[in-house]
């Protein structure tokens, strides 16, 4: 039992703003937006003390529909606004939540670099293997095959990327896959995923309704990972390179050192000058 | 480091044998330049002259050998295939001894180490090959490499030692970009 | 000598000490009561490349290189063409060189320069463990008549964690020099006599200065990747900042530094960034995240030569136009730029203060020629510039984040103030902050960005205005040093000038402009760009006199005082 | 109706299929024999959401919007407030909508039009399989007096792939609609007698026609990543650039397509991106490289609302500054505004040609309200331009690569070709390529990089000039059209003016412009900015009269023709 | 035997250009360019069919050295300039080559995305471990304890960045690492690497003796792998995670498409009009 013993101060809803979502009826992302409140009332989180970060997606809406601090930023540049937030505010939590084209494609630098420096941030991609804002056209996630955009009339004839095999590669310590179907679930592994001290990789699969209908398929094809989660880096490879991105559960946790430098003044300002004086 | 380990310096074909002696002469040559030129433009031109004639030497060797080749089908051999001892070729003065500061003496004793390895190399292919034109050309070569050693040597004692602190810089790099 | 400064060049190849050589002459001028300036140039290579030293010393503060050399010193030849067009020599120039380093370039004989060959190689090799750089040193002692001793304890202090058989060497090395020059004809150069420091000096980079001002302004958060010639602002800050409760994070590339930042800010703590032409301009779409989301931020940008990667290792002002202009967009930002060394400082704590006051981005524009100089300075005078942001109360309600106030400023929360809860935003919102694409929202918030920048009150800080003559000379940045000595000489002449340095860039200020040259009947506009993006930027927004000439040129030469007095000349 | 067209508002809820109606009225109306224009707007969600066509019909081709619409026709009231600002009614306004549909919401009440409502509900579930598009098709078919079997024939093309059923309800409420339409009271609102077509007309979209100038340019390589508005240029681009021999790479970010496109043209194939403001902002660096390598690319900015990311579904002018200065360092580049839907292939297709010919980047400026409407256009004449580049020839021997010519253009070779072997380099260099920081090769540089621009002869492409009034009318892009209008009311008053609507912006045209301004005495600038850009442009380029005025507005409304032609009355 | 069968048509000295090195005596990179040329040399190739693309830093100076057709373009952007050279022109022989922060860390997304495009192009990565143009700062794959750097003081507090396990989970077939102090091997490698058709990807350890001089014992400590060439995913993965960076050889090859897109015009561009026809 990872739960808190009281009873949380504020319910789920309380982390909800009454601001409607622009998001289609039955996207997965309102079920993400459920399971995020869900895990913040469970950690028992002042709202003033969490900040929601995102990009530019419908994903990325996310934040204006939470009633904690946020920032919605540009596209693809979640990561590095989190970092420097949480960095500046080690006193915060701040949990950073985009899609797939903003975190693995235009955002994929500043992913790789996320894992590698672990700072203590919740990553929450809403993956939904397309780029459901501009029209459906594919994402770095989207089968090889799928010819439904006009920028890519014949398949992307890529092989879809692996978010989470990457992000071990990387060297991120948390690994877990959610489904927006299973929103009990996924709130479990987000309050995971913030306890974790370090950065914590959740891909969360999300349905796009109107750009991917054929994902309704994941209600049957989405399955509980048959192993428990493994803090052996290569165990965790080797698995994740066979696996075929429809098992959930939190599938690894590392021990490498977290990023968290110090803010203690030792001087004054004015000791500084010293090094000039003639 | 090779890749595959193979009865090392066994060379029993004289084309085989040239091409080697070539491809040695030939990369001692432009490896002596490019250091030489590397330290023309890093403002050591003491050094670089060394270099720069150490290459000239290489040079007249190399020709000798083709001279020696005319006639004849020499192989080609990838870089990676040739039978060296430690897949480089024996004669060349590895750059990354290489130093801006470095001094004469300095210089002349990387030289020196190329040459005692052209050497074995030559004698190890003189004692090991089977086919007596290879012997006696390896003799040869080999001899002459002892008298490269020689002659460097009496270089080297014209130049003081690198004193301690000859890669003392007090200032900082630059940045160019 | 121009009136009363001595201007020395030193040239050799690295591994020479030239660059120890030139600081150690520095701090001895500095602690026997000169003024000074030291600039550098280097070739492309690494290690071992060529350098050069350039130094102006002076018993009155020293804002930029002279005209011309009085002395220099070669301690070899070896590519010192790549100079030619740095050390400008004329007849009254003294060169000493090594008499065993063979023949003296074609253009440095045929400046007319005095050659004096002096046996350096051989005293060197006759002092056991001598070095060139000390020989120099002692050289350019005993020419200028610096005290010994003051020259011995400054090499004493720089060669000490060396041992004591380095610094006997070293010392040694300084005497011989001293000793040449006493045996041979070199006329002397010498230094005046020293003011009397009325307050402590500093011996500053314009790097260093403009860090200096970051933290006194209150930043505390720095994010940044290396770029030349701005990496020293962040190598003096990554320690100092941890000394002071600070951090700088390095980032993996300029998206990410821009953007680490404006989360910094938005947590509250004063944030900055410093880079280079090629990396503003990978930042500048997060910049116009910082204008739309409001989000204070400070962005130092050390000019090199452009376009493209350029010429990294010299200044030029040629980003101006994308510090201006680059953001895409209608998005108001403010533009300040660094007139000298000591003003990096200055200008970086106003930037800081106008960034937090008025939640928006501020580019502090400085260049190599200031960040990678060092000059002795009077300390300066302590600047009541402190970042402070207005913040709603704990407990607010119906909090507005971007609500329209007459100011233009709205309160802002920072996470841990409850009530203040809100979504910064890039998308046009409402007063909330809430997404809007609706006409009325979108001129709101239009307006109230624009207004919040013009209606502050910038104060006299916005230029240096000197002089009231006819002929106003309008400039920025490094060449204002120029350009000031340039007025002084006119003056001399009884030439009346004006002199008009602008230090708020943007937004412009066209009731203290036209006030400024009330009474200037002809403007010179002085910069260092190839296109005059100055001059069309004066032009844009400010009324000029039909009567204007442009003095422009691109780098990498800087410009010289000379260059800037005779346009006056030619023009009384 | 304004003179001679016809406007009309559509408006209804996501699903109720108003595009649709929209388009099959405009190909309708194409088909027989009129002009036409179509705009839209939407709310922010991506299905379901409010939507509203805007057209405007008329016997002469029709390059803006109309001040007001003479027809709404509202299939429901959900949430249409949202289109308050871009519906304008007024006393001679008709409005149809659904008797059952409950009141109208105040806004439309307020603007006096005639409300006229209709069982428009009704009669669709009286008809199986019937849809309210149809029916609004329907009215609009009877109100305008389009043939039937015209919008038959459109409505047959449309729905076929549906199957019968389908297509005979389709066509059952066209008739339903005509017949409401003709049993009510409503005032008429017909097309005139459709004029004799004489060249084959075209229905395309700006994003297509800037599409297709490309290609006729030459352009076979296209790199970009999606952004609005400008993804459908991508979308028409990557078929039928596979079509004719091309290719289009969807790339991971905006720093890719640039450098992808840099790379492509590196390899002798004319390349192109097309993005929009925050994607712009992102590749300004890479356009840097592309400058001081001297490598023709071709970047289509669709401007959107901004800052930052803005309002992305809406139109302004905005970028105008980045797109001019943006770059870092003196960096000279083309660019040009395309003036109208049909103008977009014009101006692409020239510009493709300039980019090769100057060996330069050209920056394409369109924006949301061309790229993203629909027009009726007379077939485009053909045009000559194709880009061609200078190249050595194979087997030259000394190649230099970046040699100073007098025209400033030096011929590029590209791989392949024996001989030309060079290293294209951001860094300054020498005339062979090879970097260098020397003062001679970066000034050679910068002058050869702006001379090729200043010398080169841009004819009379340069801008459209109409008119010799004394009060000329600046403007640029998207503006132009509202302006002409403007420019043709006036002069039925009687009111002279001149138009000058510029479609080379950057390098300016002193010459050419102070020719075009030759005896008139007043200018009014018209922009669609918030910060006057375009204004502030030519006020630093151009010598323009003291007489001046500005009319400049942000998006997301666009100027309409009313506006100006008031500006014009006020001043005559 | 991977050679060609008759002699090269031009020496690998051919290769090199007539402008001399700016790199420190010493460097690593020297080695490269030789490796580099020998490699050409023996492919065969002529002069005007190859281009070598590179970033900015040190290594990105190498093109300039070599006598082919070639980009130095702006630091990071080494992979999409060779990208759109490449698809532009399937003809050529592009050879992409820069350094370990140019490619991992401000180019760490083109980087990730071109092992996943895999277009035919072979990658060096010069790894000194260090920015060596700007100074010396600490890279992605600095060890996490190097304190010589001013900006990280205390070192980086960061994992290193492992290049070759991010690369097999972005999805590239081809990765070797090869070491500077042999130039032959390297030749070698590169030869097959430019064989290889799609991306290859090369790590080559190069020192940097001017801030990182403790690079000179890579003499001793690099070797070579205690395996051979496998095609197995998720054996590389397994041997990858574990790896301590110091083994050389052609460590992985796969087998996904490469991405070639076909150049074939079908019609006329008149014929693209008619979609617009009234
Ligand atoms: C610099 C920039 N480039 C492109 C865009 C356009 N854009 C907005 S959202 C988006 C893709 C969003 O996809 P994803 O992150 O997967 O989110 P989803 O909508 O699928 O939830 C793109 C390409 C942008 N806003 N900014
Ligand atoms: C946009 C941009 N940011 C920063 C720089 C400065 N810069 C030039 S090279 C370099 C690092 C080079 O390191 P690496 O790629 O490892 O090459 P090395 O010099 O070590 O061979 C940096 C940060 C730049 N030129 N452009
Ligand atoms: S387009 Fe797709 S991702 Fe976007 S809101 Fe609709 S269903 Fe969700
Ligand atoms: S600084 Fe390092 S990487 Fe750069 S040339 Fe010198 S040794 Fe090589
Ligand atoms: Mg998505
Ligand atoms: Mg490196």
């Amino acid at each position: 039992m990872t739960a808190l013993a009281q009873t949380p101060a504020l319910t789920a809803a309380a982390y909800k703003s009454d601001y409607r979502p622009v998001w289609c009826p039955g996207c997965g992302h309102y079920s993400v937006l459920s399971s995020l409140t869900k895990a913040l009332a469970e950690l028992g989180l002042q709202r003033e003390n969490v900040a929601v970060i995102s990009g530019i997606g419908c994903s990325s809406r996310i934040p204006a529909y939470t009633s904690v601090y946020g920032f919605h930023s540009v596209h693809g540049r979640a990561l590095p606004v989190a970092t420097g937030l949480k960095v500046a505010r080690p006193d915060l939590t701040v949990v950073v939540a985009g899609g797939d084209g903003d975190g693995y494609s235009i955002g994929g630098n500043h992913f790789l670099h996320a894992c590698r420096r672990n700072v203590d941030l919740t990553y929450l991609v809403m993956d939904n293997q397309v780029y459901g804002m501009t029209k459906g056209q594919a994402s770095p996630t989207t089968p090889a095959d799928w010819d439904r955009s006009k920028l890519t009339p014949h398949g992307t004839g890529v092989s879809p990327f692996h978010p989470l095999a990457v992000a071990l590669a990387a060297g991120a310590n948390f690994i877990a896959r959610c489904y927006a179907g299973d929103p009990n679930g996924t709130a479990r592994v987000i309050t995971e995923a913030v306890r974790h001290p370090g950065f914590s990789m959740v891909q969360i699969l999300s349905q796009c309704v109107t750009y991917q209908p054929s994902q309704k398929e994941w209600k049957t094809t989405v399955r509980k990972a048959d192993v428990t989660t493994t803090r052996d880096a290569v165990r965790a490879a080797r698995w994740l390179m066979a696996d075929d991105g429809l098992s959930t559960g939190v599938l690894y946790i590392g021990h490498r050192p977290i990023y968290r430098p110090e803010l203690q003044a030792s001087c004054s300002v004015d000791d500084l000058e010293s090094g000039f004086v003639v | 480091m090779t890749d595959d380990v193979k009865d090392a310096n066994r060379i029993d074909s004289v084309e085989l044998f040239l091409a080697h002696a070539l491809t040695l002469e030939n990369e001692a040559a432009d490896g002596y330049q490019e250091i030489g030129d590397s330290m023309a433009v890093h403002n050591n031109p003491e050094v670089a002259g060394l270099f720069l004639q150490m290459c000239k030497y290489g040079r007249m060797h190399a020709d000798e050998v083709r001279e020696l080749a005319t006639g004849l089908d020499l192989p080609h051999i990838p870089p990676w295939e040739y039978s060296w001892e430690d897949g480089e070729s024996p004669e060349s003065a590895s750059m990354d001894k290489m130093h801006y500061m470095m001094q004469p003496a300095q210089a002349l004793a990387l030289a020196m180490k190329a040459e005692r390895q052209a050497h074995a190399f030559y004698a190890g292919v003189a004692a090991s090959t089977a086919n007596p034109r290879v012997r006696e050309l390896a003799q040869q070569f080999a001899a002459e490499e002892s008298e490269h050693v020689r002659l460097l040597g009496e270089w080297i004692a014209k130049y003081p030692p690198a004193d301690d602190n000859w890669d003392y810089d007090p200032d900082p790099p630059a940045m160019p970009e | 000598m121009s009136g009363d400064t001595v201007s020395i060049a030193i040239s050799g190849a690295g591994g020479a000490g030239v660059m120890t050589a030139a600081q150690m002459l520095l701090d001895a001028a500095a602690k026997a009561g000169f003024y000074g300036l030291m600039a550098r140039s280097s070739g492309p290579q690494i290690r071992g490349g060529e350098v050069a030293a350039f130094l102006r010393l002076g018993s009155r503060p020293v804002e930029c290189l002279d005209d011309r050399f009085d002395v220099m010193v070669a301690l070899d030849w070896l590519n010192v063409e790549r100079f030619a067009g740095e050390i400008v020599l004329d007849g009254a120039s003294v060169v000493l060189c090594d008499a065993d380093a063979g023949e003296a370039p074609e253009r440095i004989r045929a400046s007319g320069a005095q050659l004096v060959p002096l046996p350096l190689q051989e005293t060197v090799k006759n002092l056991p463990g001598g070095r060139m750089n000390m020989l120099g040193l002692g050289l350019l002692t005993g020419l200028t008549g610096l005290p010994e001793d003051v020259v011995g304890g400054v090499v004493a202090k720089g060669l000490k964690k060396r041992g004591q058989e380095v610094l006997d060497a070293g010392l040694a090395g300084v005497r011989a020099g001293m000793a040449l020059v006493a045996a041979s004809e070199v006329p002397a150069c010498r230094l005046g006599s020293s003011p009397p420091a009325v307050a402590p000096r500093w011996n500053i980079s314009g790097n260093e200065a403009a860090g200096l001002g970051c933290i006194r302004g209150g930043i505390r958060f720095v994010a940044a990747y290396p770029i030349t010639p701005a990496t020293e602002i962040l190598e003096w800050l990554a320690p100092s900042l941890e000394k002071v409760g600070g951090v700088l994070v390095q980032a993996e590339d300029e998206l990410a530094s821009i953007n680490m930042i404006i989360g910094g800010s938005f947590g509250g703590t004063p944030a900055l960034t410093a880079t280079s032409g090629p990396g503003l301009a990978l930042m500048m779409e997060s910049i116009g995240l910082a204008v739309a989301s409001e989000t204070p931020i400070v962005v130092i940008d050390v000019m090199r030569g452009g376009p493209s990667t350029g010429i990294p290792t010299k200044s030029e002002q040629s980003d101006l136009n994308i510090a201006l202009y680059g953001l895409h967009g209608d998005a108001p930002h403010i533009v300040t730029a660094a007139r000298s060394i000591a003003d990096c400082q200055f200008t970086a704590q106003w930037s800081v203060h106008l960034a937090e006051q008025l939640q928006v981005p501020v580019i502090v524009l400085t260049d190599q020629s200031l960040g990678q100089s060092r000059a002795i300075v009077d300390r300066p005078a302590d600047l009541a510039f402190i970042g402070r942001r207005e913040m709603p109360v704990a407990g607010v309600t119906g909090y507005q984040r971007y609500a329209l106030t007459a100011s233009g400023v709205s309160p802002m929360a920072i996470p841990g103030i409850p009530g203040g809860e809100y979504i910064a935003d890039g998308l046009e919102h409402a007063v909330s902050g809430r997404p809007s694409s609706g006409n009325e929202d979108h001129s709101a918030q239009l307006d109230k960005r624009a207004r919040k920048l013009e209606l502050f009150d910038y104060g006299d800080h916005w230029a240096d205005v000197e002089g009231d003559g006819p002929l106003a000379i309008v400039t920025l940045g490094s060449c204002s040093g120029p350009v000031r000595e340039a007025c002084a000489r006119a003056k001399a002449l009884g030439i009346a000038t004006r002199l008009i340095s602008l230090r708020l860039l943007a937004p412009a200020q066209e009731d203290r402009f036209a006030k400024a040259l009330e009474g200037a009947d002809r403007v010179l506009v002085v910069e260092q760009t190839h296109s005059k993006q100055f001059y069309r930027y004066l032009r844009a927004h400010y009324d000029l006199p039909r009567d204007l000439k442009v003095l422009s040129r691109p780098g990498p030469l800087p410009i010289r005082p000379g260059e800037v007095f005779d346009c006056i000349k030619a023009w009384s």
